[in-house]
Protein backbone atom coordinates (compact mmCIF):
# COMPACT_ATOMS: atom_id res chain seq x y z
CA UNK A 1 0.00 0.00 0.00
CA UNK A 2 2.76 2.52 0.99
CA UNK A 3 4.77 2.07 -1.85
CA UNK A 4 2.08 1.85 -4.44
CA UNK A 5 1.28 5.49 -3.04
CA UNK A 6 4.91 6.81 -3.12
CA UNK A 7 4.79 5.74 -7.04
CA UNK A 8 1.47 7.05 -7.61
CA UNK A 9 3.02 10.33 -6.14
CA UNK A 10 6.08 10.20 -8.14
CA UNK A 11 3.49 9.30 -11.54
CA UNK A 12 1.66 12.60 -10.05
CA UNK A 13 4.80 14.87 -10.31
CA UNK A 14 6.14 14.00 -13.56
CA UNK A 15 2.58 14.58 -14.96
CA UNK A 16 2.60 17.75 -13.35
CA UNK A 17 6.11 18.98 -14.41
CA UNK A 18 4.52 17.91 -18.20
CA UNK A 19 1.91 20.24 -17.82
CA UNK A 20 4.05 22.94 -16.56
CA UNK A 21 6.22 22.99 -19.20
CA UNK A 22 2.70 22.46 -21.99
CA UNK A 23 2.07 25.94 -20.23
CA UNK A 24 5.46 27.12 -20.74
CA UNK A 25 5.37 26.22 -24.74
CA UNK A 26 2.49 28.89 -24.99
CA UNK A 27 4.16 31.37 -23.77
CA UNK A 28 7.49 30.91 -25.73
CA UNK A 29 6.47 29.37 -29.11
CA UNK A 30 6.26 31.95 -32.06
CA UNK A 31 2.84 31.15 -33.63
CA UNK A 32 -0.39 29.78 -33.58
CA UNK A 33 0.55 26.21 -34.77
CA UNK A 34 3.30 25.72 -32.51
CA UNK A 35 1.24 26.89 -29.20
CA UNK A 36 -1.11 24.43 -30.53
CA UNK A 37 1.15 21.24 -30.75
CA UNK A 38 2.77 22.32 -27.38
CA UNK A 39 0.01 22.73 -25.31
CA UNK A 40 -2.35 19.49 -26.50
CA UNK A 41 1.01 17.24 -27.06
CA UNK A 42 2.28 18.23 -23.22
CA UNK A 43 -0.86 18.70 -21.44
CA UNK A 44 -2.25 15.21 -23.03
CA UNK A 45 0.54 13.13 -21.56
CA UNK A 46 0.73 15.12 -18.44
CA UNK A 47 -3.46 15.00 -17.73
CA UNK A 48 -3.16 11.05 -18.29
CA UNK A 49 -0.37 10.58 -16.39
CA UNK A 50 -1.81 12.16 -13.46
CA UNK A 51 -4.42 10.10 -13.92
CA UNK A 52 -2.36 7.07 -13.62
CA UNK A 53 -1.02 8.64 -10.28
CA UNK A 54 -4.27 8.91 -8.77
CA UNK A 55 -5.07 5.59 -9.70
CA UNK A 56 -2.09 4.30 -8.06
CA UNK A 57 -2.65 6.27 -5.34
CA UNK A 58 -6.31 5.74 -4.26
CA UNK A 59 -6.75 2.11 -6.21
CA UNK A 60 -10.90 2.35 -5.83
CA UNK A 61 -11.32 4.87 -8.12
CA UNK A 62 -9.84 3.48 -11.37
CA UNK A 63 -13.12 2.92 -13.51
CA UNK A 64 -14.30 6.56 -13.16
CA UNK A 65 -10.27 7.09 -14.19
CA UNK A 66 -10.26 5.19 -17.18
CA UNK A 67 -13.37 6.84 -18.46
CA UNK A 68 -11.97 10.20 -18.18
CA UNK A 69 -8.82 9.11 -19.91
CA UNK A 70 -10.81 7.43 -22.95
CA UNK A 71 -12.68 10.94 -23.41
CA UNK A 72 -9.72 12.99 -22.88
CA UNK A 73 -7.53 10.83 -25.52
CA UNK A 74 -10.61 11.01 -27.89
CA UNK A 75 -11.39 15.24 -27.32
CA UNK A 76 -7.62 17.04 -26.95
CA UNK A 77 -6.24 15.45 -30.67
CA UNK A 78 -9.64 16.35 -32.57
CA UNK A 79 -9.86 19.80 -30.63
CA UNK A 80 -6.46 21.06 -31.67
CA UNK A 81 -6.79 19.17 -34.95
CA UNK A 82 -9.98 21.95 -35.47
CA UNK A 83 -8.18 24.80 -33.61
CA UNK A 84 -5.83 24.15 -35.80
CA UNK A 85 -7.52 23.44 -39.30
CA UNK A 86 -9.96 26.26 -38.09
CA UNK A 87 -6.82 28.98 -37.53
CA UNK A 88 -4.80 27.95 -41.14
CA UNK A 89 -8.88 28.53 -42.87
CA UNK A 90 -9.00 31.97 -41.11
CA UNK A 91 -5.16 32.86 -42.60
CA UNK A 92 -3.28 33.30 -39.84
CA UNK A 93 0.13 33.35 -40.43
CA UNK A 94 2.93 31.01 -39.90
CA UNK A 95 6.18 32.09 -38.35
CA UNK A 96 9.09 33.11 -40.30
CA UNK A 97 10.91 30.36 -39.86
CA UNK A 98 8.93 27.77 -40.76
CA UNK A 99 9.88 25.30 -43.83
CA UNK A 100 7.13 24.09 -45.42
CA UNK A 101 3.29 24.53 -45.03
CA UNK A 102 2.05 20.87 -46.69
CA UNK A 103 -1.84 22.22 -46.15
CA UNK A 104 -1.63 25.12 -48.55
CA UNK A 105 0.17 22.87 -50.86
CA UNK A 106 -2.50 20.37 -50.28
CA UNK A 107 -4.91 23.11 -51.18
CA UNK A 108 -3.98 23.67 -54.27
CA UNK A 109 -3.53 21.01 -55.61
CA UNK A 110 -7.28 20.39 -55.22
CA UNK A 111 -8.34 22.96 -56.59
CA UNK A 112 -6.38 22.75 -59.66
CA UNK A 113 -7.22 19.09 -60.10
CA UNK A 114 -10.99 20.43 -60.02
CA UNK A 115 -10.15 23.09 -62.30
CA UNK A 116 -8.11 20.56 -64.80
CA UNK A 117 -11.87 18.77 -64.04
CA UNK A 118 -14.23 21.44 -65.62
CA UNK A 119 -11.59 22.59 -68.15
CA UNK B 1 -13.52 21.18 5.35
CA UNK B 2 -11.47 24.06 5.18
CA UNK B 3 -7.94 23.92 5.55
CA UNK B 4 -5.09 26.48 4.52
CA UNK B 5 -4.42 25.27 1.48
CA UNK B 6 -7.71 25.45 0.75
CA UNK B 7 -7.51 29.22 1.46
CA UNK B 8 -4.68 29.90 -0.33
CA UNK B 9 -5.85 28.44 -3.36
CA UNK B 10 -8.92 30.59 -3.13
CA UNK B 11 -7.22 33.50 -3.01
CA UNK B 12 -5.25 32.56 -6.18
CA UNK B 13 -7.98 31.52 -8.18
CA UNK B 14 -9.89 34.80 -7.42
CA UNK B 15 -6.59 36.71 -8.27
CA UNK B 16 -6.87 34.72 -11.61
CA UNK B 17 -10.81 35.56 -11.90
CA UNK B 18 -9.99 38.95 -11.35
CA UNK B 19 -7.37 39.46 -13.87
CA UNK B 20 -9.27 37.26 -16.30
CA UNK B 21 -12.04 40.05 -15.51
CA UNK B 22 -9.66 43.06 -16.57
CA UNK B 23 -8.78 41.48 -19.62
CA UNK B 24 -12.59 40.64 -20.63
CA UNK B 25 -13.58 44.45 -19.83
CA UNK B 26 -10.16 46.06 -21.38
CA UNK B 27 -8.98 43.62 -24.41
CA UNK B 28 -9.48 45.11 -27.70
CA UNK B 29 -9.80 42.19 -29.48
CA UNK B 30 -13.66 40.79 -29.11
CA UNK B 31 -12.77 37.28 -29.06
CA UNK B 32 -9.98 37.28 -26.42
CA UNK B 33 -12.37 39.78 -24.22
CA UNK B 34 -15.02 36.87 -24.92
CA UNK B 35 -12.74 33.55 -23.81
CA UNK B 36 -11.30 35.92 -20.83
CA UNK B 37 -15.23 36.01 -19.76
CA UNK B 38 -15.37 32.35 -19.99
CA UNK B 39 -12.27 31.55 -17.76
CA UNK B 40 -13.66 33.96 -15.13
CA UNK B 41 -16.80 31.91 -15.45
CA UNK B 42 -14.37 28.98 -14.56
CA UNK B 43 -12.71 30.07 -11.74
CA UNK B 44 -15.78 30.90 -9.63
CA UNK B 45 -17.00 27.48 -10.44
CA UNK B 46 -13.97 26.31 -9.08
CA UNK B 47 -14.64 29.00 -6.44
CA UNK B 48 -18.15 27.25 -6.06
CA UNK B 49 -16.51 23.59 -5.55
CA UNK B 50 -14.34 24.89 -2.98
CA UNK B 51 -17.26 26.60 -0.94
CA UNK B 52 -19.08 22.47 -0.96
CA UNK B 53 -21.47 24.00 -4.10
CA UNK B 54 -20.88 20.85 -6.32
CA UNK B 55 -24.19 21.20 -7.63
CA UNK B 56 -23.67 25.46 -8.58
CA UNK B 57 -20.08 23.90 -9.55
CA UNK B 58 -21.33 21.68 -12.58
CA UNK B 59 -23.84 24.20 -13.70
CA UNK B 60 -21.55 27.00 -13.94
CA UNK B 61 -19.08 24.94 -15.93
CA UNK B 62 -21.60 23.59 -18.38
CA UNK B 63 -23.83 27.02 -18.66
CA UNK B 64 -21.22 29.88 -17.86
CA UNK B 65 -18.32 28.94 -19.78
CA UNK B 66 -19.09 26.05 -22.03
CA UNK B 67 -22.55 27.16 -23.77
CA UNK B 68 -22.40 31.37 -22.94
CA UNK B 69 -19.44 31.31 -25.56
CA UNK B 70 -20.84 29.64 -28.00
CA UNK B 71 -23.63 32.17 -28.15
CA UNK B 72 -20.98 35.36 -27.61
CA UNK B 73 -19.22 33.49 -30.32
CA UNK B 74 -21.97 32.86 -32.92
CA UNK B 75 -23.41 36.22 -32.27
CA UNK B 76 -20.18 38.01 -33.29
CA UNK B 77 -19.89 36.01 -36.17
CA UNK B 78 -23.50 37.07 -37.23
CA UNK B 79 -22.71 40.71 -36.94
CA UNK B 80 -19.17 40.35 -38.86
CA UNK B 81 -21.10 38.74 -41.70
CA UNK B 82 -23.36 41.56 -41.75
CA UNK B 83 -20.80 44.19 -41.80
CA UNK B 84 -18.91 42.78 -44.40
CA UNK C 1 -12.05 63.03 -17.96
CA UNK C 2 -14.57 64.69 -15.44
CA UNK C 3 -16.93 62.06 -16.80
CA UNK C 4 -15.07 59.30 -15.65
CA UNK C 5 -14.60 60.78 -12.25
CA UNK C 6 -17.86 60.94 -11.95
CA UNK C 7 -17.87 57.15 -12.87
CA UNK C 8 -15.51 56.47 -10.61
CA UNK C 9 -17.34 58.49 -7.88
CA UNK C 10 -20.47 56.53 -8.68
CA UNK C 11 -18.97 53.08 -8.54
CA UNK C 12 -16.54 53.75 -5.06
CA UNK C 13 -19.74 54.68 -3.52
CA UNK C 14 -21.40 51.31 -3.94
CA UNK C 15 -18.25 49.77 -3.24
CA UNK C 16 -18.59 51.29 0.49
CA UNK C 17 -21.82 50.75 0.02
CA UNK C 18 -21.22 46.74 -0.27
CA UNK C 19 -18.17 47.44 2.14
CA UNK C 20 -20.38 48.43 5.10
CA UNK C 21 -22.84 45.51 4.32
CA UNK C 22 -20.09 42.78 4.60
CA UNK C 23 -17.37 43.98 6.83
CA UNK C 24 -18.84 42.63 9.66
CA UNK C 25 -20.34 39.45 8.15
CA UNK C 26 -19.66 36.80 10.46
CA UNK C 27 -20.75 33.30 8.73
CA UNK C 28 -23.54 31.85 11.30
CA UNK C 29 -22.71 29.15 13.43
CA UNK C 30 -25.82 26.92 12.40
CA UNK C 31 -28.21 26.62 9.66
CA UNK C 32 -31.22 29.39 9.86
CA UNK C 33 -34.90 27.21 10.74
CA UNK C 34 -36.10 26.72 7.28
CA UNK C 35 -32.69 25.29 6.31
CA UNK C 36 -32.74 23.13 9.39
CA UNK C 37 -36.21 22.28 8.76
CA UNK C 38 -35.04 21.07 5.19
CA UNK C 39 -32.03 19.11 6.16
CA UNK C 40 -34.20 17.47 9.12
CA UNK C 41 -38.06 16.43 8.16
CA UNK C 42 -36.88 17.42 4.80
CA UNK C 43 -34.95 13.94 4.44
CA UNK C 44 -37.96 11.92 5.38
CA UNK C 45 -40.66 13.83 3.48
CA UNK C 46 -39.17 13.85 0.02
CA UNK C 47 -36.36 11.18 0.30
CA UNK C 48 -34.42 13.16 -2.13
CA UNK C 49 -30.15 12.52 -0.75
CA UNK C 50 -29.16 15.65 -2.58
CA UNK C 51 -30.64 18.33 -0.95
CA UNK C 52 -30.42 20.99 -3.28
CA UNK C 53 -33.13 18.80 -5.83
CA UNK C 54 -35.24 18.57 -2.90
CA UNK C 55 -34.92 21.84 -2.20
CA UNK C 56 -35.40 23.34 -6.34
CA UNK C 57 -37.90 20.30 -7.06
CA UNK C 58 -40.08 20.51 -4.75
CA UNK C 59 -40.43 23.25 -2.15
CA UNK C 60 -39.67 25.48 -4.64
CA UNK C 61 -41.41 24.11 -7.56
CA UNK C 62 -43.12 26.90 -8.37
CA UNK C 63 -39.77 29.21 -8.90
CA UNK C 64 -38.17 25.91 -11.31
CA UNK C 65 -42.04 26.32 -13.22
CA UNK C 66 -41.34 29.99 -13.56
CA UNK C 67 -37.80 29.27 -14.71
CA UNK C 68 -38.59 27.04 -17.46
CA UNK C 69 -41.24 29.21 -18.46
CA UNK C 70 -38.66 32.16 -18.52
CA UNK C 71 -36.50 30.50 -20.79
CA UNK C 72 -39.90 29.33 -23.15
CA UNK C 73 -40.04 32.80 -23.52
CA UNK C 74 -36.32 33.73 -23.94
CA UNK C 75 -35.95 31.24 -26.86
CA UNK C 76 -39.87 32.27 -28.71
CA UNK C 77 -38.52 36.01 -28.48
CA UNK C 78 -35.41 34.85 -30.17
CA UNK C 79 -36.71 33.17 -32.82
CA UNK C 80 -39.00 35.95 -33.52
CA UNK C 81 -36.05 38.65 -33.49
CA UNK C 82 -33.60 36.71 -35.38
CA UNK C 83 -35.59 34.53 -37.79
CA UNK C 84 -37.53 37.00 -39.49
CA UNK C 85 -34.78 39.51 -40.94
CA UNK C 86 -33.08 37.75 -44.24
CA UNK C 87 -29.04 37.32 -43.66
CA UNK C 88 -26.88 37.61 -46.00
CA UNK C 89 -26.10 33.79 -47.81
CA UNK C 90 -23.07 32.46 -46.95
CA UNK C 91 -21.32 29.55 -48.22
CA UNK C 92 -20.31 26.99 -45.51
CA UNK C 93 -17.52 24.99 -45.39
CA UNK C 94 -17.19 21.46 -44.55
CA UNK C 95 -15.84 20.16 -41.84
CA UNK C 96 -13.24 18.01 -41.93
CA UNK C 97 -13.12 13.98 -41.79
CA UNK C 98 -11.61 13.77 -38.61
CA UNK C 99 -14.21 16.00 -36.42
CA UNK C 100 -17.00 13.76 -38.58
CA UNK C 101 -15.95 10.22 -37.09
CA UNK C 102 -14.74 11.69 -33.84
CA UNK C 103 -18.26 13.61 -33.18
CA UNK C 104 -20.03 10.42 -34.36
CA UNK C 105 -17.93 8.37 -31.67
CA UNK C 106 -18.50 11.21 -28.46
CA UNK C 107 -21.90 12.06 -29.47
CA UNK C 108 -23.66 8.96 -27.94
CA UNK C 109 -20.98 9.14 -25.11
CA UNK C 110 -21.96 13.01 -24.43
CA UNK C 111 -25.88 12.19 -24.87
CA UNK C 112 -25.88 8.84 -22.29
CA UNK C 113 -23.85 10.82 -19.87
CA UNK C 114 -26.34 13.95 -19.86
CA UNK C 115 -29.18 11.58 -19.25
CA UNK C 116 -27.20 10.06 -16.27
CA UNK C 117 -26.75 13.55 -15.01
CA UNK C 118 -30.32 14.09 -14.65
CA UNK C 119 -31.62 10.39 -13.77
CA UNK C 120 -29.41 10.46 -11.24
CA UNK C 121 -30.15 13.97 -9.48
CA UNK C 122 -31.75 13.27 -6.67
CA UNK C 123 -28.49 11.24 -5.45
CA UNK C 124 -25.56 12.94 -6.70
CA UNK C 125 -24.41 16.62 -7.69
CA UNK C 126 -26.29 17.41 -11.13
CA UNK C 127 -30.38 17.56 -12.37
CA UNK C 128 -32.34 18.22 -15.24
CA UNK C 129 -30.29 21.94 -15.76
CA UNK C 130 -26.90 19.91 -15.76
CA UNK C 131 -28.10 17.16 -18.19
CA UNK C 132 -30.39 19.62 -20.21
CA UNK C 133 -26.89 21.71 -20.74
CA UNK C 134 -24.69 18.73 -21.12
CA UNK C 135 -27.52 17.39 -23.69
CA UNK C 136 -27.34 20.75 -26.13
CA UNK C 137 -23.45 20.63 -26.21
CA UNK C 138 -23.88 16.93 -27.94
CA UNK C 139 -26.23 18.24 -30.19
CA UNK C 140 -24.30 21.92 -30.90
CA UNK C 141 -21.53 19.27 -31.65
CA UNK C 142 -23.37 17.41 -34.17
CA UNK C 143 -24.67 20.64 -35.62
CA UNK C 144 -20.44 21.83 -36.16
CA UNK C 145 -19.58 18.66 -37.35
CA UNK C 146 -22.27 18.74 -40.23
CA UNK C 147 -22.83 21.81 -41.07
CA UNK C 148 -24.77 22.02 -44.38
CA UNK C 149 -27.13 19.45 -42.63
CA UNK C 150 -28.95 21.88 -40.70
CA UNK C 151 -31.34 20.77 -37.80
CA UNK C 152 -34.83 20.21 -37.90
CA UNK C 153 -36.32 22.74 -35.53
CA UNK C 154 -39.45 21.23 -35.38
CA UNK C 155 -38.61 18.39 -32.93
CA UNK C 156 -37.27 20.96 -30.54
CA UNK C 157 -40.76 22.62 -30.42
CA UNK C 158 -42.52 19.06 -29.99
CA UNK C 159 -39.88 17.85 -27.86
CA UNK C 160 -39.93 21.27 -25.47
CA UNK C 161 -44.05 21.62 -25.86
CA UNK C 162 -44.31 17.85 -24.66
CA UNK C 163 -41.89 18.05 -21.76
CA UNK C 164 -43.31 21.54 -20.29
CA UNK C 165 -47.44 19.93 -20.19
CA UNK C 166 -46.18 16.85 -18.41
CA UNK C 167 -44.48 18.91 -16.11
CA UNK C 168 -47.71 20.84 -15.12
CA UNK C 169 -49.83 17.72 -15.09
CA UNK C 170 -47.53 15.94 -12.50
CA UNK C 171 -47.87 19.38 -10.56
CA UNK C 172 -51.60 18.78 -10.59
CA UNK C 173 -51.94 15.13 -10.14
CA UNK C 174 -49.74 16.50 -6.73
CA UNK C 175 -52.60 18.20 -5.85
CA UNK C 176 -55.40 15.87 -6.53
CA UNK C 177 -53.29 12.63 -4.99
CA UNK C 178 -50.74 14.70 -2.28
CA UNK C 179 -50.31 17.76 -0.09
CA UNK C 180 -50.16 20.28 -3.06
CA UNK C 181 -49.02 21.55 -6.53
CA UNK C 182 -45.40 19.94 -7.07
CA UNK C 183 -46.11 17.84 -4.18
CA UNK C 184 -43.67 14.58 -4.53
CA UNK C 185 -45.56 11.88 -2.62
CA UNK C 186 -47.67 10.74 -6.03
CA UNK C 187 -45.70 7.20 -5.84
CA UNK C 188 -43.90 6.54 -2.49
CA UNK C 189 -40.98 7.64 -1.08
CA UNK C 190 -38.41 5.07 -1.09
CA UNK C 191 -34.99 4.32 1.32
CA UNK C 192 -33.22 7.55 0.67
CA UNK C 193 -30.29 6.62 -1.72
CA UNK C 194 -32.16 4.34 -3.97
CA UNK C 195 -32.47 4.90 -7.38
CA UNK C 196 -35.85 4.19 -7.48
CA UNK C 197 -36.58 7.21 -4.47
CA UNK C 198 -37.59 10.37 -3.85
CA UNK C 199 -41.23 9.80 -5.18
CA UNK C 200 -41.61 11.60 -8.25
CA UNK C 201 -38.75 13.40 -8.37
CA UNK C 202 -36.35 11.29 -11.64
CA UNK C 203 -39.43 11.79 -13.42
CA UNK C 204 -39.94 14.91 -13.14
CA UNK C 205 -36.02 16.17 -13.64
CA UNK C 206 -36.16 13.81 -17.34
CA UNK C 207 -38.94 16.33 -18.50
CA UNK C 208 -36.87 18.88 -16.99
CA UNK C 209 -33.93 17.67 -17.98
CA UNK C 210 -35.21 17.09 -22.40
CA UNK C 211 -37.08 20.83 -22.16
CA UNK C 212 -34.21 23.13 -20.91
CA UNK C 213 -32.02 20.55 -23.36
CA UNK C 214 -34.06 21.72 -26.50
CA UNK C 215 -34.67 25.09 -25.39
CA UNK C 216 -30.75 25.99 -24.90
CA UNK C 217 -30.01 24.31 -28.22
CA UNK C 218 -32.48 26.32 -30.06
CA UNK C 219 -31.79 29.38 -28.43
CA UNK C 220 -28.24 29.02 -29.88
CA UNK C 221 -29.61 27.38 -33.43
CA UNK C 222 -31.46 30.62 -33.79
CA UNK C 223 -28.19 32.83 -32.91
CA UNK C 224 -26.43 30.82 -35.92
CA UNK C 225 -25.88 32.31 -39.10
CA UNK C 226 -27.30 29.32 -41.15
CA UNK C 227 -29.61 30.35 -44.14
CA UNK C 228 -30.55 27.80 -44.96
CA UNK C 229 -32.66 26.97 -41.79
CA UNK C 230 -34.01 30.04 -42.23
CA UNK C 231 -36.24 29.42 -44.84
CA UNK C 232 -37.82 26.35 -43.31
CA UNK D 1 -6.28 34.60 9.13
CA UNK D 2 -9.35 35.36 7.17
CA UNK D 3 -11.89 32.56 6.68
CA UNK D 4 -12.49 31.35 3.60
CA UNK D 5 -16.31 32.68 3.32
CA UNK D 6 -14.70 36.36 3.62
CA UNK D 7 -12.13 35.85 0.77
CA UNK D 8 -14.67 34.76 -1.60
CA UNK D 9 -16.87 37.51 -0.48
CA UNK D 10 -13.90 40.27 -1.36
CA UNK D 11 -13.63 38.11 -4.90
CA UNK D 12 -17.51 38.47 -5.21
CA UNK D 13 -17.99 42.36 -4.72
CA UNK D 14 -14.68 42.94 -6.46
CA UNK D 15 -16.40 41.21 -9.97
CA UNK D 16 -19.52 42.93 -9.24
CA UNK D 17 -17.57 46.34 -8.84
CA UNK D 18 -15.57 45.42 -11.90
CA UNK D 19 -18.30 44.67 -14.26
CA UNK D 20 -20.52 48.15 -12.98
CA UNK D 21 -17.25 49.83 -14.36
CA UNK D 22 -16.94 47.89 -17.57
CA UNK D 23 -21.11 48.50 -18.12
CA UNK D 24 -20.72 52.39 -17.08
CA UNK D 25 -17.61 52.98 -19.60
CA UNK D 26 -17.22 50.81 -22.11
CA UNK D 27 -19.00 51.83 -25.67
CA UNK D 28 -18.82 48.91 -27.56
CA UNK D 29 -21.89 46.80 -27.41
CA UNK D 30 -20.33 43.33 -26.97
CA UNK D 31 -18.33 44.94 -24.48
CA UNK D 32 -21.34 45.68 -22.59
CA UNK D 33 -23.24 42.56 -22.58
CA UNK D 34 -19.46 40.95 -21.51
CA UNK D 35 -20.01 42.89 -18.44
CA UNK D 36 -23.18 41.85 -17.47
CA UNK D 37 -22.02 38.39 -17.19
CA UNK D 38 -19.24 39.53 -14.99
CA UNK D 39 -22.10 40.91 -12.64
CA UNK D 40 -23.59 38.01 -12.96
CA UNK D 41 -20.93 36.09 -12.17
CA UNK D 42 -19.81 38.15 -9.02
CA UNK D 43 -23.39 37.89 -7.53
CA UNK D 44 -23.26 34.15 -7.55
CA UNK D 45 -20.40 33.90 -6.05
CA UNK D 46 -21.55 36.26 -3.56
CA UNK D 47 -24.81 34.56 -2.58
CA UNK D 48 -22.87 31.02 -2.37
CA UNK D 49 -20.34 32.30 0.37
CA UNK D 50 -23.78 33.82 2.06
CA UNK D 51 -24.79 30.47 2.51
CA UNK D 52 -21.44 29.04 3.28
CA UNK D 53 -20.62 27.45 6.79
CA UNK D 54 -17.07 26.51 8.40
CA UNK D 55 -16.46 22.99 8.55
CA UNK D 56 -19.18 21.44 6.46
CA UNK D 57 -19.96 19.24 3.40
CA UNK D 58 -21.77 20.18 0.75
CA UNK D 59 -25.79 19.31 1.54
CA UNK D 60 -25.60 15.78 -0.47
CA UNK D 61 -26.60 13.24 2.35
CA UNK D 62 -25.27 9.68 2.19
CA UNK D 63 -24.53 7.15 4.30
CA UNK D 64 -21.58 8.51 6.54
CA UNK D 65 -23.58 11.56 7.35
CA UNK D 66 -25.79 10.72 10.35
CA UNK D 67 -27.11 13.90 11.70
CA UNK D 68 -27.65 16.22 8.87
CA UNK D 69 -28.26 19.57 10.67
CA UNK D 70 -24.59 19.56 11.93
CA UNK D 71 -22.49 18.68 9.27
CA UNK D 72 -24.40 20.04 5.92
CA UNK D 73 -23.89 24.18 4.48
CA UNK D 74 -27.24 25.63 3.70
CA UNK D 75 -28.94 24.44 0.79
CA UNK D 76 -31.36 26.74 -0.29
CA UNK D 77 -28.67 29.97 -1.98
CA UNK D 78 -27.26 26.98 -3.90
CA UNK D 79 -30.82 26.34 -5.17
CA UNK D 80 -31.33 29.86 -6.22
CA UNK D 81 -27.94 30.37 -7.61
CA UNK D 82 -28.80 27.62 -9.82
CA UNK D 83 -32.10 29.07 -11.25
CA UNK D 84 -30.20 32.07 -11.62
CA UNK D 85 -27.33 31.01 -13.88
CA UNK D 86 -29.49 29.10 -15.99
CA UNK D 87 -32.05 32.67 -16.56
CA UNK D 88 -28.73 34.44 -16.79
CA UNK D 89 -28.13 32.37 -20.12
CA UNK D 90 -31.49 33.45 -20.94
CA UNK D 91 -31.05 36.97 -20.81
CA UNK D 92 -27.69 37.28 -22.29
CA UNK D 93 -28.46 35.12 -25.52
CA UNK D 94 -31.87 37.89 -25.26
CA UNK D 95 -29.15 40.53 -25.22
CA UNK D 96 -26.73 39.55 -27.82
CA UNK D 97 -30.04 39.46 -29.90
CA UNK D 98 -30.68 42.60 -29.20
CA UNK D 99 -27.11 43.61 -30.34
CA UNK D 100 -27.54 41.99 -33.21
CA UNK D 101 -31.05 43.87 -34.40
CA UNK D 102 -28.97 47.24 -33.23
CA UNK D 103 -26.21 45.81 -35.49
CA UNK D 104 -27.93 45.28 -38.17
CA UNK D 105 -29.93 48.50 -38.42
CA UNK D 106 -27.01 51.14 -37.71
CA UNK D 107 -24.59 49.18 -38.80
CA UNK D 108 -22.38 50.13 -35.71
CA UNK D 109 -21.60 48.75 -32.42
CA UNK D 110 -20.68 52.17 -30.66
CA UNK D 111 -23.39 53.13 -28.04
CA UNK D 112 -22.77 56.24 -28.95
CA UNK D 113 -24.13 56.18 -32.16
CA UNK D 114 -27.28 55.14 -31.06
CA UNK D 115 -29.30 58.56 -30.33
CA UNK D 116 -32.39 58.28 -31.58
CA UNK D 117 -34.03 59.05 -28.38
CA UNK D 118 -31.66 61.93 -27.50
CA UNK D 119 -32.81 65.24 -27.52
Amino acid sequence: METLEIIGAFILLSGSIFIFLGSLGLVRMPDVYNRIQAGTKASTLGTLLSLTGIALMTPSWWSRLLLLAIFIIITNPVSSHVLARASHKAGIKLSKRTVSDKYKAYNQAKEEAEHGNES
Amino acid sequence: METNLNIILAIVIGVLALVFAIIAIYHKKLSVAIIASGAVSLMASILFLLLSAPDVAMTEAAIGSGLSVIIFFYALSKIRKQHD
Amino acid sequence: MIKKLTFLALIAGFGYMLWTGLAKYNAAESLNRISSYYAQDGLEEVGAANLVTAVVVTYRGLDTLGEVSILFLTASILGFFLVSGKGPKIPLQDSSEILKTASKLLEPIILLFGIYVFINGHLTPGGGFQGGAILASALILAYLANPKEGINKSIFRITESISGVVFILIGILGIVLAGGFLDNRIIPVGSIGDLISAGIIPIIYIFVGMKVGAELTSIVTNLKHSPKNNVE
Amino acid sequence: MMALEHITLIIGSSLILLGLWGLITQKNLIKIVISFTLVDAGIHILMISLGYLKNRTAPIVDGTIDNAVEQIVDPIPQAMVLTAIVIGLGITALMLSFVIRLAKDKNSLNVSNFKDLKW
